[in-house]
């Protein structure tokens, strides 16, 4: 099996403190990791990391076997990152968040119609996004994991704000893209029932 | 490139020596210019504050330009000691550029007959002065000490480009208004005993700004690394 | 897979989302432009009605005006963004950076500079500006907003989540050459002089301005991501 | 020295106080920009590392 993207000894430090230290793991291609860790432990610092997003990285990061920094183009193209900020202008509707999302979007209005529809959100679509609810906002970025084809999705906390309707929602989509043949990348503060490998941040040096 | 304990400890050795041997230096010359230095036959003795003056707008520009380079090899190399240097340097070059004002200021009122002309030096001098203040304002209000030196340093970067555009539109400016007759650049051509304690000022002026400069950084390395080891047993 | 995004493609969608957005929130656009023309109005009550005093004066009252009315435009340039998270895709996009941020600036020029074009040559009549000069007038403050724009930007990068009077101190010292320039543009030519010259020194300034500022702006930018 | 040329010196023809006062202006900002790092440093070397050495001492 490939790997899609791996680290070694990836140390992160944010004003000269530790944060992430000799950190080894690897995305399989089609499978996906977790990231576990409570709040502070840094996981959100190792997304960054992962895109390039913290200056003070030291290590490897290897995407397809090759050193992003020879393939920065391709790698960025190939991945879709997901914050805590999700992107999303209040001031515009439904539709047109998605389409005019985070990324030059190719894609055809029925596919954003049926992401709608999909994560739920298909009769809001005229809707501005200022009156809507958190939950509802999240769907909006759950939809846009949908409208466009990546090979890597690094998404930070998609379970949070989300009732047990929107997490089997999410697991259904990551499952989807998984038989695409996507990878996941997500952070998480407990476990949960994702099929992934997990990595466990912030309790292990103590 | 030195760490910063090294720095701090050459620092350190030189300042006392330095220090004495600059504000003699400074005394001296501005004995010689204020004193010995013969009277001018046009402008009488006011002209002394020439010494004064000239210096310290020398310093005020040249103050610039050391924080642009220093902020350029901060920004390019990331050397942590540039940033340091460059905001060491702010508030010394605003305040001898305020010198330079003041000074000019009070000169122009014997010889003009006037506190203050719109003339495209003072202008541009003004100018100078309100850009020191943004770098200063910028420094105090990140938090963060090295995340403020490269805000300072780009600044300081943009400044330098924009000070020759400054100096060459102000002068067109003035040409178009023109109402004054003043001009600094009309001032007799010295002599020798004249020009000798201005160079010796200006010398005197340089060694002065190095002293406070260094003072200063000495102050920033300490603030920075107060809680390492070093700085803890220098002083224990 | 089928999205890869080219530059221009990044730069299409910045100007689109940027331009639908204000679009959508009229104060973006409306306030320097209101305030613009609130300030005009407000030097022929402090002076007086004389015709010949206020004409006289209208090139710097325009000019000092359109200063002031870019200023209040700076904070929004990339607040939101920053705020929401869209900067970070900025800087994932594969692409180089300064040129996003130019069409950024270039989107933001469009919806407050333009405006302020319109007003400026609204308030030449009200100042009573001769017609021959309003040539003169529209190319100065064409160049010069644009100018403004991008060291507005500068200014709100360096000052991001802080204060308003922060940008104003760093951008108003900067933007003298501008305003000396684009006013005596305009008093050369109510003097019936060659004003060629300060246009062409405008358009230098400009054009070395687009590549140095979006860099510098870049710069700053970054700062707030460590 | 007597007291005419000493008066002189100062005086120069009315216009010393004008060249005194930019002196004075020089002295005040020279002190002003050695006296505020020195200050500093001596509260923070007095605030910071006074307990440590009495530390050492425990």
């Amino acid at each position: 099996m490939s790997e899609l993207l791996k680290t070694k000894n990836l140390t992160c430090k944010r004003s000269e403190k530790i944060i992430i230290n000799n950190l080894n793991f690897a995305i399989p291609q089609g499978k996906n990791v977790e990231v576990i860790g409570s709040n502070g432990s840094g996981k959100t610092t190792l997304l960054r990391a992962l895109l390039g997003l913290v200056p003070e990285t030291e290590g490897e990061i290897l995407w397809h076997g090759k050193n992003i920094k020879q393939v920065e183009n391709n790698f960025y193209k190939s991945c879709f990152y997901q914050g805590h900020k999700l992107g999303i202008k209040k001031s515009l509707t439904v539709l047109e968040n998605l389409k005019h999302p985070n990324f030059p979007l190719i894609s055809k209005k029925e596919k954003l119609y049926s992401a709608a529809k999909k994560v739920g959100i298909s009769d809001l679509m005229h809707r501005v996004s200022s009156n809507l609810s958190v939950g509802q906002i999240k769907r909006i970025a759950l939809a846009r994991l949908l409208i466009c084809d990546f090979d890597l999705y690094l998404i930070d906390e998609p379970f949070t704000a989300l009732d047990n309707e929107g997490t089997d929602l999410i697991q259904s989509i990551i499952a989807e893209l998984n038989n695409r043949g996507s990878s996941f990348l997500v952070t998480g503060h407990r476990e949960s029932e994702l099929i992934s490998d997990k990595i466990y941040l912030g309790d292990t040096d103590e | 490139m030195g760490s910063s304990p090294s720095i701090f400890r050459f620092i350190s050795t030189i300042f006392p020596w330095l220090f004495f041997f600059s504000i003699l230096f400074l005394m001296g010359s501005l004995f010689w210019g204020l004193f010995l230095a013969p009277t001018d036959y046009k402008q009488g003795d006011a002209y002394r504050i020439i010494f004064i003056h000239v210096p310290s707008a020398i310093l005020g520009q040249s103050g610039y330009i050391f924080m642009a380079v220093f902020g350029f090899i901060c920004l390019v190399w990331r050397v942590k000691v540039a940033g340091m240097i460059v905001r060491s340097i702010a508030p010394v070059g605003a305040s001898f550029t305020l010198l330079a004002l003041v000074s000019g200021s009070i000169w122009g009122k014997p010889t003009w007959g006037t506190w203050w002309v719109w003339d495209a030096r003072l202008t541009s001098t003004l100018i100078l002065f309100f850009l020191y203040i943004a770098i200063i304002s910028l420094f105090s209000v990140i938090e963060s000490k090295q995340k403020a030196d490269r805000a300072g340093s780009i600044l300081a970067l943009v400044g330098v480009a924009i000070i020759p555009i400054i100096k060459k539109s102000v002068d067109w400016w003035q040409t178009l208004h023109q109402s004054s007759t003043f001009s600094l650049s009309s001032s007799p051509s010295m002599t020798a005993d004249m020009y000798l304690p201005l160079l010796s000022c200006v010398l005197a002026f340089y060694l002065i700004f190095l002293v406070i400069v260094l003072s200063r950084m000495k102050l920033e390395i300490v603030q920075r690394e107060r809680s390492t080891n070093w700085v803890k047993d220098f002083y224990s | 897979m089928n999205n890869r995004s080219n530059l221009t493609q990044w730069m299409l969608l910045i100007l689109k989302k940027d331009l639908l957005l204000s679009y959508r929130r009229a104060a973006t656009y409306m306030t320097p432009l209101i305030f613009f023309l609130i300030v005009v109005t407000l030097f022929p009550l402090a002076l007086g009605p004389d015709k010949s005093l206020l004409s006289t004066l209208s090139p710097a009252i325009i000019w000092v005006t359109a200063l002031l009315a870019s200023l209040l435009a700076v904070e929004s340039i990339f607040q939101e963004d920053y705020r929401d998270g869209t900067l970070d895709y900025f800087f994932i996009s594969g692409e180089p950076i300064f040129i996003l941020i130019f069409i950024k600036v270039l989107g933001h020029w469009m919806v407050t500079g333009v405006p302020l074009l319109i007003a400026a040559l609204l308030s030449s009549l009200i100042l009573f500006m001769s017609k021959d000069i309003i040539i003169s007038l529209f190319i100065s403050l064409f160049l010069g907003s644009f100018s403004l724009s991008l060291l507005g930007a500068l200014g709100g990068a360096l000052s991001l989540g802080r204060s308003a009077i922060l940008s104003a101190i760093i951008v108003l010292p900067l933007s003298v050459p501008i305003l000396l320039l684009g006013s005596a543009t305009v008093f050369s030519a109510i003097n019936y002089s060659d004003y060629s010259v300060y246009l062409f020194y405008m358009g230098a300034i400009l054009s070395l301005a687009i590549p140095g500022l979006s860099l510098a702006t870049v710069e700053a930018i970054k700062l707030n991501y460590e | 020295m007597n007291n005419l040329t000493l008066y002189n010196l100062l005086f120069m023809d009315g216009q010393g106080l004008f060249v005194w006062s930019v002196f004075v202006v020089l002295l005040f900002v020279l002190i002003w920009n050695l006296y505020i790092p020195y200050k500093k440093l001596q509260k923070i070397i007095s605030t910071d590392f006074s307990d440590i050495s009495e530390r050492g001492k425990n």
